[in-house]
């Protein structure tokens, strides 16, 4: 496959930072809610 | 119980899912282009982005529209805004790098001052000065207001600087490489494979907006029950007071 | 109290129930009930820190309300804060002064734009005492009694329906003290509301109708002085 | 009507007793088109984009009478006052709108001058209305968009990067009107007199979008801080 290096690096990249993203989002929900009771969560 | 619901946990298996169905497809079964060669791999998740970037663009002004004119559900309409304004920056910004990428094979340069790449990029920086002024203000109800009317403005902006960009390139072309635009043909399973794409960074998009979301929605709660708390400690040193004097 | 809250009616100028103004996370206000009748003279005391700056700057629509609910003159100050201004003279901690334009052209402009004339003008400063000199010095080389007295001025031109003075003895001599406490008296007199805040060590003056005492954030006393 | 005018008066007096414009912001844009020939190098380019450093300047020096014209209302919090004074926060809007206006116009020609001058452009026949249009439209449309964004900032911490990154983009369209219009205006061969209108054009209807935008969303904007 011709350009690999530059296919790769756009996937990796941009599934990378989403994954990324969704980590962080995650680890810093768990921190939060750790801190807020439950009955005031709208989603619950 | 964290952010997290059965309707996100389902997003997001259904996201994994199909994610990874088009990178085996865009890598593996797909075929090169006729025109693009093998760079139109890169399109698979460039095109995706771009469009569920400025979807989400799309719902910031829609949210914050609401966010301003209805009573109720202020806060509410306005964290969807931020949240969905935060994921559009990113996936813009990777269209950007994408793009970049696909343009340094196809075209030989990364950059080009074309109307559409122009304009997607002071899409980009106006949204980033809009996360900017959300951070700046700590009360919700404030924040809510300020940004939304940012957002608005910046609606109002955008298509001022695409038609000003178009013009100033309709005026200046110098006919040079865009001739290589890359006329995609696309067969059956590549078309697909870019439709499962868009299924894919949707699904990933909604996944991280209600994330997002509920997140601000806690860290606005933990204000409130921090309050709370606050409330009667002031109360109870007052009460303390009076007796002393 | 709570029969005060209640037998106010609709000719109450401020009326708070429960109100809790938060500042960055702080209750700066923790639950206050008050009514004020129209035409009323009242002085707010309390220590440092309990929350009457706050009180003020809610009442002329400057700070967000957290929660309860506040009417100031008959408009919500929840939703229409921006009504709440226009009815509202406030002197708060700050000035207000171009420091660039002399004590009289920052009374002029305020003047120009409530549409006083200049005789209005030329009678408040003689009233606050700014002399033909201070009043043709730039704002900015003042001395802090004289700024205070030029946004005292400012604060008369503009004829407010109610008036929220923080701290306006603060930084005057004893003679300017008693003018001011007459001119405070003229303005309910003439139908306007007048809530002034006092620190807690500072004697009162002349006797006040009504004294209201903060602590932490909430109503602690509120006395009203039956006049001799 | 008044009130816009008081308003502006009251800027405009300011102004002149502290000479900010003249003394700091005249010397800066100038600067800045001095470092610019410096940078480039080379006569026919510095030519060709004479029109463009004439109005990057312009941007730049909005960016500090802006600063400039909301620290004189939050210095000692007179805006707060300011805000109940009037009937209408639009008055206010239009009023800082007029006075920024007055000081960047007077900035422009002093630039315009300067380019003939430094970078050797020069305006004949025709392109002199046309500049002038620019001039006036283009500033317009400076002070409107300036003062809405300084609103914005005005009171908060950090104003002094977060007001380039808001307005900047927003004067994107701007920018490359008033570039081209001017190119035209300076005899360009890369474009005409009458495209110059086109662009003129654009920039009228420009300043028109950011006032009314700017007189609906002041309000909103100005609203108390605590």
């Amino acid at each position: 496959m011709k350009d690999l290096g530059f296919i790769l690096a756009s996937w990796v990249m941009t599934l990378g930072s989403i994954g990324v993203l969704a980590l962080v989002t995650l680890r810093r929900a768990r921190e939060l809610s750790s801190r807020v009771p439950d009955e005031h969560k709208p989603w619950v | 119980m964290t952010t997290g619901t059965a309707a996100t946990r389902v997003l997001g298996v259904l996201a994994i899912i199909t994610t990874a169905w088009v990178v085996v497809s865009a890598f593996f079964l797909t075929p090169a282009d006729v025109v693009q060669g093998d760079s139109v791999r890169i399109m698979y998740a460039h095109v995706p982005t771009a469009w569920i970037a400025y979807l989400a663009f799309v719902t910031t002004a829609v949210a914050s529209g609401f966010s301003l004119v209805r009573k109720h559900r202020t806060l509410g309409f306005d964290r969807v805004a931020g949240a969905s304004a935060e994921v559009g920056v990113l996936f813009m910004a990777m269209t950007l790098i994408t793009g970049s990428l696909w343009g340094r094979i196809t075209w030989g340069t990364f950059w080009q001052w074309d109307p559409r790449l122009t304009t997607t990029l002071f899409l980009f920086v106006t949204y980033v000065g809009y996360l900017a002024i959300r951070r700046v203000d700590v009360d919700p109800v404030r924040r809510a207001r300020r940004s939304s009317v940012i957002a608005l403005l910046a609606v109002l902006e955008i298509p001022l600087v695409h038609f000003s960009v178009v013009l100033w390139r309709s005026l200046h072309q110098e006919a040079s490489v865009l001739n290589t635009d890359g006329d995609v043909r696309l067969d059956g399973l590549m078309l697909f494979t870019l439709f499962s794409g868009v299924v894919a960074f949707t699904l990933m998009f909604v996944w991280l907006v209600m994330h997002r979301q509920r997140l601000t929605a806690l860290s606005d709660l933990e204000r409130v029950v921090g309050l709370d708390a606050a409330i009667s400690a002031r109360r109870a040193e007052g009460v303390s007071g009076i007796h002393a004097t | 109290m709570a029969s005060d809250t209640a037998k106010a009616g609709s000719d109450a100028a401020i009326l708070l129930s429960g109100v809790v103004v938060a500042l960055g996370g702080f209750p700066a206000l923790a639950g206050v009930d008050l009514a004020v009748r129209s035409g009323e003279l009242v002085a707010l005391r309390g220590a440092n820190g309990t929350g009457k700056s706050t009180l003020l700057r809610l009442c002329a629509g400057l700070t967000p309300l957290t929660r309860g609910s506040a009417r100031v003159l008959g408009v919500d100050v929840a939703t229409q804060r921006d009504t709440v201004r226009s009815l509202v003279g406030l002197l708060g901690h700050d000035n207000g002064l171009y420091s660039d334009l002399t004590a009289r052209e920052n009374v002029q402009f305020v003047a120009h734009l409530v549409g006083a004339g200049t005789s209005d003008v030329d009678a408040a400063l003689d009233r606050l005492g700014v002399d033909a000199r201070v009043a043709a010095t730039r704002a900015g080389a003042l001395s802090a009694g004289q700024r205070r007295r030029t946004a005292l001025a400012s604060l008369v031109v503009r004829r407010a329906q109610l008036w929220l003075l923080d701290e306006p003895h603060a930084g005057l001599d004893s003679a300017a003290r008693s003018e001011l406490d007459g001119i405070l008296r003229e303005a309910t007199r003439s139908g306007a509301t007048v809530v002034y805040t006092t620190h807690e060590s500072d004697a009162l003056g002349a006797t006040v109708p009504r004294t209201i005492t903060l602590t932490s954030g909430v109503v602690a006393r509120d006395v009203m002085e039956h006049s001799r | 009507m008044n009130t816009v005018l008081a308003i502006a008066r009251k800027d405009l007096t300011i102004e002149w007793r502290t000479r900010t414009l003249l003394a700091r912001v005249v010397p800066f844009a100038l600067l800045v088109l001095v470092l610019f020939a410096v940078a480039l190098d080379s006569e026919p380019l510095i030519l060709r984009a004479a029109a463009g450093l004439v109005w990057l300047a312009m941007l730049f020096a909005t960016m500090l009478l802006v600063q400039r014209s909301f620290d004189l209302e939050t210095a000692d919090s007179a805006l707060d006052a300011l805000l109940g004074f009037v009937s209408s926060s639009s008055k206010v809007f239009f009023g800082k709108a007029l006075s920024l206006f007055v000081q960047l116009f007077s900035l422009a020609v002093v630039l315009v001058c300067a380019a003939v001058v430094l970078y050797g452009a020069r305006v004949e026949g025709g392109g002199v209305v046309l500049l002038v249009t620019v001039l006036l439209t283009a500033t317009v449309g400076l002070a409107l968009v300036g003062t809405l964004y300084g609103v914005v900032v005005a009171n908060m911490n950090g104003r002094d990067s977060l007001l380039p990154l808001l307005a900047l983009p927003v004067l994107a369209p701007l920018l490359i009107g008033a570039t081209r219009a001017t190119e035209a205006a300076f005899g360009s061969d890369t474009i005409d007199v009458s495209n110059g209108w086109a662009w003129a054009a654009l920039l009228a209807v420009y300043a028109v979008v950011f006032g009314s935008a700017g007189a609906a969303a002041f309000a909103p904007l100005a609203q108390g801080d605590s």
